[in-house]
Order: structure tokens, then sequence, then C-alpha cells
């Protein structure tokens, strides 16, 4: 059977019926029921919200290689409308999930579009302004909406009537991997789309990009605009789990972890971002015992990682998944 | 498929390094302890840490509590941060099984792991977190040994600056959830009391060094009163720049404004004279809990924690020991019972403690301190 | 999709013969004048050639052209429209293609992927149709599929079609970049310099090869270092030197030109010092 | 008018510190063409050294050689201390990285940055720490109602001095010569016989030097040092260094004043809780008109 079908043809239908994804699904179902422990549900919902928000700058940073240190900017916009409409007009969190997603993407789109032209670090750098501004204008709390420091108390849990009401641990869990598992589809079908490849070709030489025809400033602001939109998902279920938003959650330091969590895994690999959002989000919690001592430790680590691994710990293979070819399939072809 | 195929495997691999945690061990009386251990506020929590090791340590010497069972502390690191203080909160209540909880410093942390305890029904007791909205939520089980930000606003308002006679008043504060609390409480107080006026209210960002510009800003004004309502390092920044570019108003610190860093930063030159509207400052109190942990303290770690909320986090253990001894039970409801009704005057570090329905402590004296010109302070008598 | 093909050619051809042609085409760069009022028409059909030494200002006509750079004075026009001032990926999507002196593929992508973009402005699956993989966007992924592989056979480097471009041979990526070109259904195909690095056999092969192709209605326009190539293969050569035409005409013509030898031979010793 | 004069004053001074720092930023950069992340830290660390020197050891320093001299030593050994840490950081932990791409070595440097920051709050706490009063001296000049102090004065003067000598070096001498071409073009600068080694070597033992030698000063100026201070003066200080013009020196130099001057401006004429906001506005118009900095050339692209 052909479960190694790299390009289009019908991908997203064998996903369906192939064995691996009923099993990777079965392992997620079950998690919570082999271990009911709430903290480590809690540590793996966490790793889930790291997990989109990597894949949300792998977008940008690792499909189309664009420098993006202030990500977390993008979060912090999806978790205060959240949080903003939630608590002042009581409009259910299901609804702002996409309101949120689209305010992240509109935001996006209207400061990187001024600026989508520079190029690496000088990008690099422009986000990092943005993601401050973002966090110190939220900290000042512009017209009394924001709460300053304090941030936003009183969240509801995401619920639909009374039929589905998500309020506690379990219920966040498969929330957010469903979530997660619903981008990482879509992810994949994009990765094997003109649109990824575009985005790729970009990545590896943006001027043999345009010149085999891709519209550059186009599918970096795409990019961005999508990478925001997951990104300000991210930020919404995360607002509605802690039932506070507050800006020290959207610190450039945050950025930089999501920045790693992608150089970990490998740039532009699903299964690296899962990889690199479980060392940001777990480590932390496995080394709790070394108490002060664990960031050093921490550090020490990315430097190791980065030693022994540059490429990531899991990069994207290209080319080892082999085609059947089109040619030889409808019989035009003369090998 | 592949991809997916790989999804898989990295997802077997990260259970398997849950499950191996998953084995917790258990503990007789086993008290919770959040603090942030690193990241910005990692002095806070290593005070704290000291500090309620101290209580323990006075407690279990005596034999501990319920006759013969020593006190053992969970330390869990917050990092000062919303979603590490909720895992946090989670992992005392779902894995350690604590009693209770001492948790935690800063409001905007507080909020997302008191409302993880509210919903296992564990008491806990935050010992630096001032937010007056945190004890208006109607939970349960949420306490804490500090006092409330409107408080000290009020005794501001209405005893300090009638004791300097002010008309003119300035308000700083740096923008972090517990200074821009007191100096809006402040603030409104002064203007329920209307004698003096609000000559100028504004924020400084905390870990910067140059504060001349707000401070020039200030000078135009010109003040008779100077609140700081911040923390003693900014603190220590601001008087020096306020004394060097000619400000004389009086200067009044909050209460964490002021203590040894405060007056190593600023030099005693400027530190001596300086004022602070103070709850617990410890090395000023000379009730036998306080001599003893000053003791123990000075013992082990050589100095006086130099914030009051770390002596709170001791306070809180008190407390919590007290009530479990009191009651023999460790169950959450039992707890909150007799602190709520039976325990009141309780004679702590910082003085009598007791709570009321909203878990908030009563009778903090707060009071008005002046620093000496050699570095000691002293209550101000009105 | 032979017909498609078709289809594609009739609305890009028009009436006249002249595929390209630019007037009084001019680029500096600061006090240097790389390009000077240089006219030049390309015939239907035909290949073309632009020799002159290093640093005659061929490459800079072929940026221009392509809308990499943007010219100080002058016009350019392709079949009779005028595109200057136009986006690289627009000029690539009226039908003109082009490869780099310094090869420029997508190292890190395979060679199938590296055709298959080539096809990016011929298609049209947008965001939606790619998330959800719809039917539409399927079949255009196997019809961009099997372009891409019929372009690699052409060029015979089917069998390498899952390796990274930066793994094949030097001589095998030149071919590749012609594929990527190609795969873009060109109507006018620019090559820059594309025998340099061959060896003479790869070379051979290579005019062969441009023979072959441009049977299928394509007009073929090069830069070239080697006389022997450019005689070998042009209908038709423009000769450059510092940022002029000097002399233009048929193969044999320009050959025996003084004025082109005197030119080329000379700036070559002055290369070889 | 008195109040400009101060803020522009002030301005200066924490702008020289900022540039200061964006030195060793933009060298780096220059010739690595690496955003070293750690260097924030190495200036912290700087900070750090010469606290330990004056006033934990003041008893044998001060006393000995005198305020100024102790203040001297101070800033030497920092300059020294933080300058082989520098060498340390690039051997280890760039060194080995660079040649698999740049993103692994930025990763890297942050990896760094991170436990340069936490191993000094293990080792001097997480209490801000402060130079005390008795081995700084406090001279007040009054000049026309203008109040500065003599410390201020100094900042200036030295900081001013370190990076006319730097700029002397990379603008005049051949060995500057060599830096600069490296910087171009590191490859075929090695082919032109450059020692690459010799000129890494010198860079990342300047840069943090003279990070080292800012942070004494902020030190001595300001008087409360902390283990995040590294994080706040890295992060303006790099911003300086894009705003100047990355990889170029003189660049360097005159983004961490106008950065220093417009802080200052901002806050008193604009809001003082957002002038931070107001500084990266300013950043990202200047790279919207000037996507290379104020001082960096536009390079073509070589097609």
């Amino acid at each position: 059977m052909n479960t190694n079908n790299k390009t289009g043809q019908s991908t997203g239908i064998k996903i369906k019926n192939n064995w691996f994804a009923i099993v990777v699904s079965l392992l997620f179902l079950l998690f919570p029921l082999v271990i009911k422990n709430n903290y480590f549900i809690d540590v793996a919902f966490f790793f889930g919200i790291y997990t989109l928000l990597g894949l949300s700058l792998n977008i940008v940073l690792g499909e189309v290689g664009l420098f993006d240190l202030g990500h977390m900017g993008f979060a912090a916009i999806g978790a205060y409308t959240t949080a903003i409409l939630n608590t002042s007009f009581g409009i259910p969190i299901f609804v702002l999930l996409p309101i949120s997603a689209i305010a992240a993407a509109i935001f996006a789109y209207l400061v990187t579009s001024p600026i989508i032209h520079l190029r690496g670090d000088y990008l690099c750098i422009v986000t990092i302004g943005m993601g401050e501004i973002v966090r110190l204008t939220l900290i000042n709390n512009p017209f009394g909406i924001t709460g300053g420091p304090n941030g936003v108390f009183g969240i509801d849990f995401p619920s639909i009537g009374n039929l589905l009401i998500i309020d506690n641990s379990v219920k966040f869990y498969y929330f957010i991997w469903v979530a997660v598992g619903l981008t990482v589809l879509a992810l994949i079908h994009l990765q094997d789309s003109r649109i990824g490849r575009a985005w790729n070709c970009i990545r590896e030489d943006i001027i043999a990009a345009e010149a085999s025809g891709i519209d550059v400033r186009y599918y970096k602001l795409l990019a961005f605009v999508l990478g925001a939109a997951l990104a300000g998902v991210a930020g919404s279920i995360y607002a509605s789990k802690l039932m506070i938003v507050s800006p020290e959650s959207f610190s450039f330091m945050e950025s930089c972890m999501l920045f790693c969590i992608v150089l970990i895994g490998g740039m532009g690999s699903i299964p690296g971002i899962l990889i690199g959002a479980a060392a940001i989000s777990l480590f932390p919690e496995i080394f709790q015992t070394f108490a002060q001592y664990r960031m050093l430790i921490f550090g020490a680590a990315l430097v190791l990682m980065m030693m022994f691994r540059p490429g990531g710990v899991w990069p994207r293979q290209r080319g080892k998944i082999q085609t059947e070819s089109i040619l030889v399939k409808t019989g035009k072809s003369e090998i | 498929m592949k991809r997916i195929k790989n999804i898989f495997i990295v997802l077997v691999i990260v259970t398997l390094c849950l499950s191996v945690n998953a084995l917790a061990q258990k503990d007789p009386v086993v008290i919770g302890l959040q603090g942030p251990l690193t990241g910005s506020a990692a002095v806070e929590g290593e005070m704290a840490k000291q500090c309620v090791e101290t209580a323990a340590l006075m407690i279990n010497e005596k034999g501990g509590i319920l006759d013969g069972r020593m006190i053992e502390i969970e330390l869990v690191d917050d990092a000062a941060q919303p979603r590490a203080g909720a895992l946090a909160a989670m992992k005392l209540v779902s894995m350690r099984e604590v009693v209770a909880s001492i948790a935690t410093y800063g409001s905007s942390v507080t909020q997302p792991a008191s409302d993880i305890y509210e919903k296992f029904n564990k008491v806990n007791i935050a010992y630096g977190a001032t937010v007056t909205g945190l004890s208006e939520r109607g939970l349960n089980y949420f306490f804490r040994t500090c006092g409330r930000t409107d408080t000290q606003g009020i005794f501001f308002a209405e005893e300090v600056v009638p004791y300097f006679g002010a008309s003119r008043v300035a308000i700083l504060h740096d923008n972090t959830s517990f200074a821009l609390g007191l100096a809006e409480e402040a603030r409104k107080a002064l203007l329920d009391a209307g004698e003096a006026e609000l000559v100028y209210f504004d924020a400084i960002t905390p870990g910067e060094s140059d504060y001349t510009v707000p401070l020039t800003r200030l000078r135009e004004t010109n003040p008779e009163v100077f609140y700081f309502t911040g923390y003693f390092s900014e603190a220590g920044l601001i008087i020096r720049q306020a004394r060097e570019i000619g400000i004389d108003a009086v200067f009044v610190g909050g209460d964490a404004a002021i203590n040894e860093d405060f007056i190593r930063i600023a030099g005693l030159e400027y530190a001596a004279g300086c004022y602070m509207t103070q709850e617990a400052l410890i090395q000023y109190f000379t009730n036998p809990e306080a001599m003893e942990f000053k003791e123990k303290y000075q013992a082990t770690y050589g100095t006086l924690p130099s914030s009051p909320w770390s002596v709170y986090a001791g306070d809180a253990l008190m407390v919590l020991a007290e009530a479990i001894d009191k009651t023999g039970s460790t169950d959450s409801d039992v707890l909150v019972d007799y602190l709520k009704n039976e325990m009141e005057e309780f004679p702590s570090i910082t003085g009598p403690i007791g709570f009321d329905e909203k878990g908030d402590r009563v009778g903090t004296g707060i009071n008005l301190y002046v620093v000496n010109d050699d570095g000691s302070y002293s209550i101000v008598e009105r | 999709m032979e017909k498609e093909v078709q289809e594609l050619k009739e609305t890009m051809v028009s009436d006249t013969e002249i595929v390209l042609e630019t007037d009084n085409l001019t680029k500096r760069f600061g006090g240097l004048v790389a390009v000077n009022r240089f006219d030049l028409k390309v015939t239907k059909g035909k290949i073309s050639s632009i020799i002159g030494p290093n640093g005659a200002g061929k490459t800079t006509v072929f940026n221009v052209i392509t809308g990499i750079y943007q010219p100080d004075d002058g016009q350019y026009f392709f079949k009779g429209e005028k595109i200057s001032g136009l986006k690289t990926h627009q000029i690539l999507s009226k039908g003109i293609a082009r490869t780099f002196q310094n090869i420029r593929l997508f190292q890190n992508m395979t060679c199938l992927e590296n055709v298959m973009s080539g096809q990016h402005a011929r298609s049209q699956s947008g965001l939606w149709p790619s998330i959800f993989r719809l039917p539409s966007q399927i079949k255009e992924e196997q019809k961009i599929q099997e372009i891409a592989e019929r372009r690699l056979e052409q060029v015979g480097l089917i069998a390498y079609k899952h390796e990274l471009a930066k793994n094949i041979a030097y001589g095998n990526q030149r071919m590749l970049e012609i594929a990527r070109a190609l795969a873009s259904n060109p109507y006018l195909l620019i090559l820059d310099e594309p025998s340099s690095g061959l060896n003479d056999k790869e070379s051979e092969d290579l005019m062969n090869f441009l023979d072959e192709i441009i049977k299928e209605d394509l007009t073929i326009l090069l830069i070239e270092h080697d006389m022997n190539v450019v005689m070998g293969i042009s209908d038709w050569v423009t000769v450059m030197d510092e940022g002029k035409k000097i002399a233009e005409g048929k193969p044999e013509e320009v050959y025996s030109d003084p004025i082109v030898i005197e030119a080329y031979l000379g700036k070559e010793e002055e290369e070889e010092i | 008018m008195k109040l400009v004069i101060e803020q522009l004053l002030n301005g200066l001074t924490i702008g020289s510190f900022y540039a200061l720092i964006a030195l060793g930023y933009s060298m780096v950069y220059g010739v690595m063409k690496l955003i070293n992340f750690a260097h924030g830290d190495l200036f912290a660390l700087g900070s750090y050294l010469g606290y330990t020197l004056l006033v934990m050891g003041t008893a044998y320093v001060t006393s000995t050689l005198g305020i100024w001299g102790g203040m001297i030593a101070a800033i030497l050994v920092a300059a020294i201390g933080t300058g082989v840490m520098g060498l340390l950081v690039e051997r280890i932990a760039y060194r080995p990285i660079y040649p698999t791409g740049r993103l692994p070595a930025v990763v890297s440097a942050l990896g760094v940055s991170i436990f340069l920051q936490n191993a000094i709050m293990v080792v001097w706490g997480a209490r801000p720490q402060a130079y005390t009063s008795d081995v700084i001296p406090s001279y007040m000049l009054n000049i026309g109602g203008l109040r500065i102090t003599v410390l201020q004065i100094l900042i200036l003067l030295l900081s001013f001095l370190l990076m006319g000598v730097l700029y002397y070096i990379v603008q005049k001498t051949t060995f500057g010569a060599a830096i600069r071409a490296s910087a171009l073009d590191r490859e075929t600068a090695a082919l032109m016989g450059i020692n690459i080694n010799l000129i890494i070597f010198f860079i990342f033992a300047l840069g943090p030097a003279l990070g080292g030698t800012a942070g004494v000063m902020v030190g001595i100026y300001y008087r409360r040092i902390s283990f995040i201070m590294g994080w706040n003066y890295g992060l303006k200080a790099f911003t300086a260094t894009i705003l100047g013009g990355i990889g170029n020196i003189p660049g360097a130099m005159i983004g961490g004043l106008i950065l220093g001057v417009l802080e200052m401006l901002g806050s008193t004429y604009i809001s003082t809780p957002y002038k931070d906001v107001f500084v990266f506005l300013v950043l990202i118009l200047v790279l919207i008109f000037r996507p290379r900095g104020i001082l960096g050339e536009k390079v073509a692209e070589k097609v």
C-alpha cells in the first residue's frame, strides 16, 4: 500500500484511514486516562499551548525563514481580545476564538506590511520592538481596558450553552490538543502545496523565488498573518485556561523561548516543533528540584543542543520519502 | 504519512517521560510554599523560602504539631509568571497532597493559583498579593497575611499628609501590580479627604537606572510631600537622583520601598530622613515571636529579610500550624472555619493575626517610620 | 495537457515577430554606466545571443529585463506590450523565464520540488483549497507534478528527482535550473551563461538540448562567453562592450567583424593579466 | 531651557553607555554576522566584577589606591574579566557552531545569555547590589543653576575617549582596515592573508571589555546593579546598533547617543511610561525609510 505519499494527491483523505493517525489519536485520548494526575495533565496542556505557539512561529521562521522575535506580541493580542471582550461583554469563548485569531491577523498585517521588505536582523529587531510595544502598551493600561500590570481577571470557561463546558484540566487538555491536531493536519497539507513550496523557496533564495514567479511580498505577509492568527488562537485558549491575562506572560523572554522551540526541533519540521515545545515546557518542570539553578542548566542545555544538533533534533526530511511517478503510473513515461 | 509517524513516536517519548515522573511520594504534614525563585522577582522568593524555613524550624524545635508530627515545606518555583503559578499550584495540590499552601508573591500570579486552590478546596495564604480585588471574589479558601493596598493608601492620605501639614503632594509608582494599587488607593483617599492637592501622579519603568526625567517633571510641580509606592531598588535610585536635581520635598516610601538595600543604594546621606508607611518591618518588632524569629534567621542567613512580604510568608506558616494543631485536623473546611471564626489575636511573628470573612488579615498596624542618621528606623509618634 | 499549453501560447502570441524589444535602456551604478542606451530586438522562435567581455553589462541587461533592477532610463517591451516597471514575478507570469549566471537553485529542496516551484505562476490553488485539500487542489498538484516530471525527464534528471538540489553535480544543477525555468512554460527563455563551468561534452549536450527545445514554440535569449557555443547555435548575435551595443548580425558576420574582434579579444588579453 | 540642557546631558550619559555596549554588538556582528545576545549579560558581569572589587574589597582597594585609583582599578579588572569571559564564550559556545549556520548560533547566544544571567544571580544573589557611597566621589558642580555631578562629566569624557580610540583603530590603522575588510567579506579577507582568528580574538575581547567598562560606569553613576540589568541594557544597546546600522562602528556610537537622547526627550515631552514605545516606534520609522539604519550603506543585491 502507498502510505509514504509525499505529493498532493489524497494525503488528506488517506490520513483518515491510516493506522498511524489512529494510534496517534488513541495516544492523545488515552494520556489523561492513563495518567490521572492533574498536574501532569496541566503540564501536558501547556506543552500543547507551546506546541501551538511553536507551530505558529514555525510558519514565519521555519517555513519562510523570517526572524521573528516578537511573536508573543501576536499571542498577546489574541489573549487580550478574548479577555476584554469576554469580561466586559460576556461574549462566549468559542465565539471569541475566531475573533481573537482575526484580531491578531489584522494586527500582524498592519504592523508587518510596512516593514516586510526588511532583511534578516533588521526584521528581527523590528519584531522585537513590535512585541515590546505591545507589552508596554498593555502595562500602561490604555483607556483603562487592559488592567495594566494586574491584567484582566475573571475570564469564563469555554462553553456551548450547557452542552459542553470546558472547566477542568482534562477537558482543557483535550481542547488544546484537538486544536493542535487540526493545526498539524492543516500545516502538513500546506507544506505539500504550492503555498508551502513558495514559502520554502523564499527561505532558500529570495531572488530565485521572485524569478520563479512567486510574489515574495505577498507570501511573506501571508505567513505573518497566518502565524499571528494561530498565535492569537493559542493566546485565546491560554486566557480561558488561566482565567487571567497579564503582560508578563508575553515578555521578550517568552518570544525567545518560541524561537528556541523552532530551532531545537528543526526549522519547518512539525515533529521537530513537538520536541522543541516539549523541551521548553517540560524542562522547567522536570528540573523544579534545582530551584534557582534551573535556568542556569537550561541555558547550558540550549548551547549543548545547538552544539550537537545544530540542524535541530528532528529536521524536516526532504526527498527521503519517495513518490511514485505519475508518468510511470499513467504510462506516459519512457522509463 | 511519514511525518504523522514521527509525531507519533515523539508523543510516545513524551508520554514516557511524563509517566516516569508520575511516581509522587507522600509525607504527614506537608505545607506547600509557592514563590518566585527565578526570574525578576527572585529576591522575594529566596527570602520567602528562608523565612518559611525559619518559621518551620521554630515550630519543629517545639516538637512540631499534632503531637509530634514535623512540618515539612514543599517548595515550588512560580517564576513570578501566571502560567508557572498555575502549574505550581496544581503541582502542590495534585502531586504533593499538601495540607495547605502558602501562595504567593505578586497579585497576577496569586490570581490563577488561588483559583486552582479554590477548585481543590485547599487553604492558600498569600504573603505578597495586596491588590484589593483579590479577596473580593468570594473565594472561600483564600487568605492573606499581608495587608491590602487600600488600608495603606488611606493611612497615607489621612495620617501622613496632615502630619506634615502638606498641601501639595506628588505620587510616583512603578507600574507594578502592587505599587500601582497603592498609588491609586492613595490618590483616591487623598481626593476623598480633600485636604491636600495632588500635584503630580506618574509611573516609572522598574529595572532602569535613570529616573531624572520624571523627577525633573516632578520638581517643576514643587510638592511638599513626595510619595513613592514602588520597590526599594528603584526607591534608592530615585531618592538619590531627586536630591541631586534639587528636590527637597519630604520623601515617603510605601512599605516595599525602604529597607537595608534602599539605604545601601541611596547612600546614608540621602536615606537618612526618609519616611515610610510600613506594615511589618521585622527589625522593629519586639514581641517574643519576632525576637525568636530574628535570632534564628540571623543565625542561619547572617542578615534580616529585607522585604516585609517574606516575613508574612513566615506568618502564614505560623498561622497554618496553629490552626492544624488546635483543630487537630488537616481538613480544609475545618481549617477555614477555624481561621475565619476562632482565630483572634494569634501571636505571630508580625504581631497578632486574625482573619475576616474575606480572608483578609485584620489588625495590621500600619505606622510611619523614619530613617535615622545611623541607618536605623524609629516610629514617628503622631 | 498539450492542448492547454497550446491555449496558453495562443493567448500569449501576438501578431508581431519581435518578442522582446528594449529601447534606449540605461542603468547606472553610482558613477559607472553599466548599460548605456542599449537597444535589443529578439525575434520569435530564434536563438539570439548577447556576447561581450566580462563587465560589458550583459547580465545587467538581463536583470533589468527581468525586473530585478529598475532602469534609470529607457523602456522595454514584451510582444509589443510595455513591461518596464513590472515586478520580477509579474514579468515571469507574462512569459519570460530566466536562469542565473551563478546558479540559484532552492538548495535544500528536492529537484522535483524545484521544478514544481517553477510552475507557481501557472497554478492558482489558494490558502483554503490547500489547507482542506479540496479536489481541485489535488488535481492541480497532480498536474504540477506531472509537468515537473516531464521537464525533469526532458533534461535527463528524472532519476534524481528526490535528491536535494545541492547534492547533484554542477552540470546537472545547470540543467535543473533550465528545467525549472521551462516549467513555467515560458514564451521567452533567458539563459545567463548556461555553458559556463560545463565541460565540452556537457556544453555539447546543452547545445543539442537548446536546438531541441527551440522547436516547441519557444524563443531563447542567451548570454555567452564561449564563442564556439554562440556561433554553434545562435541565429542572431548582439555584441556588447562597456554597456553599449557595438555590433549585431548573423554569427558569421559578427565573427568576422573587425571591431568585434578588436574589442573582444583586446579585452580577453586584459583578462589574462 | 535649563530642563532641556539637563535632559540632553542625561541623555548623552545614558546614550554613551548604550554606545559602549552597542560597539560590542556591532563589531561581533560585523565580522561574525552573529547577534551576540550574551553581550548584555557580559556587561552586567563587568558591573558585578567592579562591585566585587570596589565594595566587597573596599578595605584593600579603595583604602590603598584611594577613591579614584579604586575606580580605575575596578574598571580595568572589569574590562579584563569580561574580555576574557567574552573569549571563553566565543570558544565554547560559538566557535563550534558557526559552521552550521547563523540561526543555531543565535540560539546558542540566547543560551549563554540565560546562563550568564542566572550564574550572576546564583553567585551574587538575587538582591540588587549597590556601589556604596564610600567608594564613590560625589562632587556637585553648579553651572548657572545647572546641577551636574563631576562623575557625570568624567564618565562622558571617558566614554568619548574610548569611542575615539576605537574609532581611530578601526578607521585609521591597517588593523582596523583588516577588521573592516573581514566585516565586508570574511572569506575573501582570509584569502587576502588577513588573520581572521586574530580579528575574532580582538573583537570578542574588546567588545565585552568595552561593555564591562560601561558596566562599572553604570554602577558608579547609578549605584544600583542587578542581575537582570543585562537584558534591559542589552536590548536598548542592540536597538542602538541597528538604529546606527549594524556592523558599522561609527553607526553604533551615533545610534547609542541618539537613542539615549531620544529616550530622555521622549520621556520628557511625550510620556514617561510610554517612552520605550516611543523609542521603538522611532526605530521602526527609521528602518522603514532607511532599511539599513542611519549610517548603514545600501548594498546592491549581487545577482
